[in-house]
């Protein structure tokens, strides 16, 4: 029977079921434990988790502090490329760490960490070391964060070989795809959006349930355009879709989910049976990810198109403040609607 | 010798006033920002700096304005209100109106008054710490003898970063003081829960700088200090490194309203009863009859309402008008256009 | 008269021409100044801008060292994120700093400096800030440097509004770019190539001789198929057209140069003389900036195509240090004409 | 009470053979690294040990092999030499051939040998500094008297990270020890330079771990301190800060041949004639009549014979198969092929 669920609700309950099953799996990062994390994912996990003096990694400090540090679920210091390297070594030796980036935009600091270090060990040991990490957190704008917390950063790891990398846009996916996520051998950036947190959805109560990488989803059936996006630009294509069906035009929407590896096998095909192809991505348009799949839809479905693929991107700006620019840098289904104009 | 006391005042009764004004400023326009988020007039990232009012205070009392700078992270409304600029560009930069310092590019976070020599407004915690380190070495590199302040917070003070700057500051002998404000708390995380040894001052140690932490409630001790450092600072060039001890009376953010999440409600009524930096001047103004408690509630009604006035004048900015999204991204040209 | 001198004299040409132009123009990075940079493109410098105690940021510190740390040509520690940040805020006020990276993989370390405070602080403050700062650096593969070491970090950068990205591949290109990247107002991105330091080319002598950005040169002219490429591939390129004319076909090669601004109109131009485009360029292939120029010329060129847009990159793999797969990995003459192949 | 010192070896003379044996090993194989790279059979970047082995030998001889972690940066060929790896794999790896550690795929600066304990091998200086922090919380989490060595540079020692590893160590009490390998360079940057206070010890101070500056040069030195804090460490479950003062005697890197740019090389001369490890140790056995110059010469023949044959058999070795490029890239998959 499946239950009804928000999205954060979906990943707390995926992280749990991990955290039980597997006495490997821990949390670390900064604010997650006490505070419940700034999107309030880890409610309860502290808690839950720390139930003796055993589960404390470090005993209170003083006497104004009643707790330690939860040995499961690690608040952090403001360090990312700190706590992130600590995640990485403990990995090494097989701990399952999933960190939490209060926002996906902080992983730049991480950056090194995460693609020159988590990323190539398999590779430079020649096999010898795995490094089993996520690293969740929101990625995308959310509502007037300005320039330096509104990042969208799925494009830039789904370019790093070594890293797997995900999107997912439905509590049912999200649950599972994390709990996949959980038990790969291999580095996985796992995007949230801000937007997304408090949807809800349909997810499975069947404790092996899981969602594999790799494979897209067909999000809404059409047949004479494709709009191919991940993440919120689901919801934004789907949306789209209705707009369009009102004038005739029946869209598939292709829910990417996963990045790195991309399924560009559904995605051709679906291409193949419409003919006409836009790719929706919430990142600035110019050199996001969005390029890539217009890149590959060109190369390997050139006789297949009748129109140009199109693309819609965020803005080319720093996210400004304002709402009312901010508004207008954010992909929406009208700016979907000018591309099907503009492509013919 | 006797210890007699000599009785004088630790600054003018003009200086004294000035503070208080200063100090009542800030505290009403902050609590104007809070009503401006709650109803929904601001938005994004809010971060108040109620009773924290001294530090600001007592350190901008020592610089030379329009020649010296500063740089702080995002609890920074209180920089621009005492270094010039207009407070109604202020308010309306935070509410994202055009008639902000960025035009409503920037918000809370974001204020800059570059003119004035106030540099933001980052927020990226720890990420400005170096950007000091190079207003500093700009200054140097032209011979020039101005003083940098770069603020930053003890949950700042845990970024590598810092010790980064830290490091070159030292080697060499940048004239900057990175002023850790020790508010007790990185958001929801209490200061012993993520530095090793909370006396942050020690940080400046291993780089051979010179390293003090010192009381940032009581404005007037820390015009002292912050006096006596930043002269110092000035003529010998070379860098400072000063932990100064306030409290967050308000939660982390405009919307980080639960703080019993990580801290006791009465403890934090406790910091206000006894360490209110405006309290405190009230009572050293009261004791040695600098100002009577009428003139001190007159001044605090005055204030209250030039910051309703401020407030009025920023609503009646308009929004930026939708083709200003593709301004300032580069100084001479535009960036690629369209979705 | 333009002289003939090699890619590294003529950055080094530009250097000391920016230098003793504005006093503003100073050098900083490591190891630039008594050890004259890893790829020696700052030999001599120390020496000719410490003339005397006055240029001298630091005096020598004790006895051991006969002089102190040069003030416009200054050795850092090694803190890719520290020493950037002191540019951008000494550029703040001013001045024109030239940081070098090592290596441009060492800049990851300072992308949250470069992409979060260099690039947005324009914008942040409504215009009232700038930051005239140049990063360069070698980017790409050398000899064996292995997984850490051979970053192609351009397509990253290109991705980034606020920031403008080069990547000249001749002598003459790099020393007019890069005195036009000194006197820009803007963070530039200017990114070298370790294959490129020693190779020979006439450079102009007009002092005031400088390349604009935003302007892509036509390497080749041709007819037949548009080979879109920069930095050391436009060599690759330009050896693919050699063995293609040997085939009866004629290739144009394209010169990008500039990534941001990108100049799509001589790219689009090229295309619709010859109806066939392959993109070249050393980044790991999915994701790269590659990608976006493809995509660009798909959606633009769509009717002038006689055939899909062939691209041409690196493996997507952490670059192995056994020179047999690493030379694998790097895209050669051979790997262009098998895309040709492809692509029909 | 006449100060009659009791005549006792440092050690045995079993043990004083063996780092003897081992210091040569490490000798010989760093001279045959830079031939290999001389004659073309290795490339990139790679860095010899050469001056510096009793620090290796002395600190590895502290561990419980198979249990305890080892992580260092990128000037590593002795570590695996010393943990049991075997030296015709090294050699094989440092010359990109299939019979390596990593098949070819790491070479110099990625040795790595996981089921012994060593954890590489890091070509960015300072990044895997976090990552021995995290080898220590592991071995916390899972309650396991683990220590874990982190051996890095003096000019790593300014990086960012490694201030955040410092915390983090501390404020959780990880087992982990922070070795500084002072040898006076970063590359051509003497440390007066690159360092604000040249007694990088006091990096750990300001994290309450404790700190101290040790010889490098004398082996019986350092495996006495070494196995002080080892066990300390071990039975406190705390964090070490030292700093290990050696010297590099060759280039920074088998491809940096003129040390004339940053040093003289009469100091280097001087250094050798002083402080090579392994004339001192050899002093110390003529001295104490532990062993022969004849028996030294013997060994010292025998090992480079040794080191020959692990050089013919790892040039025996292949070059990896072209297929192989995508291997190892994810443990489950293959990446995106062809160009
Ligand atoms: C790199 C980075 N990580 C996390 C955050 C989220 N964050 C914003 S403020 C803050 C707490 C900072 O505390 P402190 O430095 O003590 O300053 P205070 O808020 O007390 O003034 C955190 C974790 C951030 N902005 N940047
Ligand atoms: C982040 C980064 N910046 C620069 C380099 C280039 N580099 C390699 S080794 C080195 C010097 C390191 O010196 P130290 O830490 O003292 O180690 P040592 O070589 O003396 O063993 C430098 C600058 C690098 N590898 N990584
Ligand atoms: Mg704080
Ligand atoms: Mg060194």
């Amino acid at each position: 029977m499946p239950t009804t669920m928000t999205y954060r609700e979906a990943l707390r309950a995926a992280i749990v079921q991990e955290m039980d099953r597997d006495p490997d799996v821990f949390l670390m990062g900064e604010d997650i434990g006490k505070y419940k994390g700034t999107f309030r994912v880890t409610d309860g996990l502290f808690e839950k988790y720390a139930v003796d003096k055993k589960d404390w990694l470090v005993p209170p400090f003083n006497k104004n502090l009643q707790d330690g540090i939860g040995r499961r679920v690690v608040d952090t210091p403001i360090t990312e490329p700190g706590f992130t390297g600590i995640a990485i070594g403990a990995a090494m030796v097989g701990l399952r760490p999933i960190i939490e980036m209060m926002t996906m935009s902080f992983s730049i600091l991480a950056l090194d960490q995460i693609i020159n270090h988590a990323a190539k060990v398999h590779s430079m040991t020649g096999g010898q070391a795995t490094v089993p990490l996520v690293v969740r957190g929101p990625g995308g704008a959310a509502n007037q964060l300005s320039a330096q917390h509104s990042h969208s950063l799925e494009g830039w790891y789904a370019h790093c070989p070594g890293l797997k990398v995900v999107a997912p846009v439905t509590p049912e996916d999200a649950f599972g795809m994390l709990k996949t996520a959980v038990r790969d051998n291999n580095p996985v950036i796992f995007t949230e959006n801000p937007g997304l947190y408090s949807m809800k959805g349909e997810v499975s109560d069947d404790p092996d349930f899981l969602v594999p990488f790799g494979k897209a989803r067909i999000a809404r059936e059409g047949k004479d355009l494709s709009l191919i996006a991940y993440s919120r630009m689901v919801n934004v294509s789907l949306l789209a879709a209705e707009l369009l069906e009102k004038e005739g035009i029946d869209a598939e929407v292709v829910d990417v989910r996963s990045l790195l590896p991309l399924d560009t096998e559904t995605i051709f095909q679906s291409v193949r049976k419409t003919n006409r192809a836009i790719v929706v991505y919430e990142d600035w348009r110019s050199g996001g990810f969005g390029a890539e799949i217009a890149a590959r839809i060109g190369e390997e479905c050139f006789d297949d198109l009748d129109a140009p693929v199109g693309r819609v991107g965020g803005l080319n700006v720093p996210m400004p403040y304002s709402r009312v620019l901010e508004l207008q840098c954010i992909p929406n289904e009208q700016d979907v609607l000018d591309c099907v104009r503009k492509i013919g | 010798m006797a210890k007699q006391a000599k009785l004088e005042l630790a600054a003018s009764p003009a200086d004294l006033e000035r503070y208080y004004r200063e100090m009542l400023l800030i505290r009403h326009f902050e609590e104007k920002c809070n009503h401006v988020y709650r109803t929904g007039k601001a938005g994004g990232y809010l971060h108040v700096y109620i009773g924290m009012e001294a530090t600001a205070v007592g350190w901008v009392d020592a610089l030379k304005l329009g020649w010296d700078y500063v740089i702080a992270a995002y609890r920074i409304h209180a920089f621009p209100l005492l270094m010039g600029t207009d407070p109604v560009a202020c308010m309306a930069e935070i509410m994202g109106r055009s008639g902000g310092m960025s035009r409503g590019k920037g918000g809370s976070m974001h204020l800059y008054d570059i003119p004035n020599g106030f540099f933001g407004g980052w927020g990226i915690v720890g990420g400005h710490n170096p950007l000091g380190a190079g207003l500093a070495f700009a200054a140097k590199y032209r011979k020039e003898d101005r003083v940098t302040l770069c603020f930053l917070g003890d949950g700042a003070a845990n970024a590598g970063v810092f010790f980064e700057a830290l490091n070159m500051a030292g080697l060499w002998d940048l004239p900057v003081i990175f002023i850790i404000e020790n508010n007790e708390y990185a958001m929801g995380t209490a200061i012993e829960r993520h530095a090793a040894d909370t006396e942050l001052w020690k940080r400046g140690l291993p780089f051979g700088i010179k390293s003090e932490r010192m009381d940032g409630m009581d404005v007037l001790k820390v015009r002292k200090k912050a006096k006596e450092i930043v002269d110092w600072v000035r003529k010998e060039q070379k860098p400072y490194v000063v932990e100064v001890m306030n409290y967050r009376f308000a939660g982390h953010g405009a919307a980080d309203n639960d703080q019993t999440l990580y801290r006791e409600l009465k403890s934090v009524d406790k910091q206000k009863e006894t360490r209110d930096p405006i309290r405190l001047l009230e009572a050293y103004m009261r004791a040695n009859k600098v100002m009577t408690d009428e003139k001190m509630e007159a001044i605090d009604a005055e204030i209250a309402e030039q910051v309703d006035e401020i407030y009025e004048k920023a609503d009646a900015s308009p929004h930026p008008e939708p083709h200003e999204v593709y301004d300032d991204v580069y100084t001479d040209m535009s960036p690629e256009r369209g979705h």
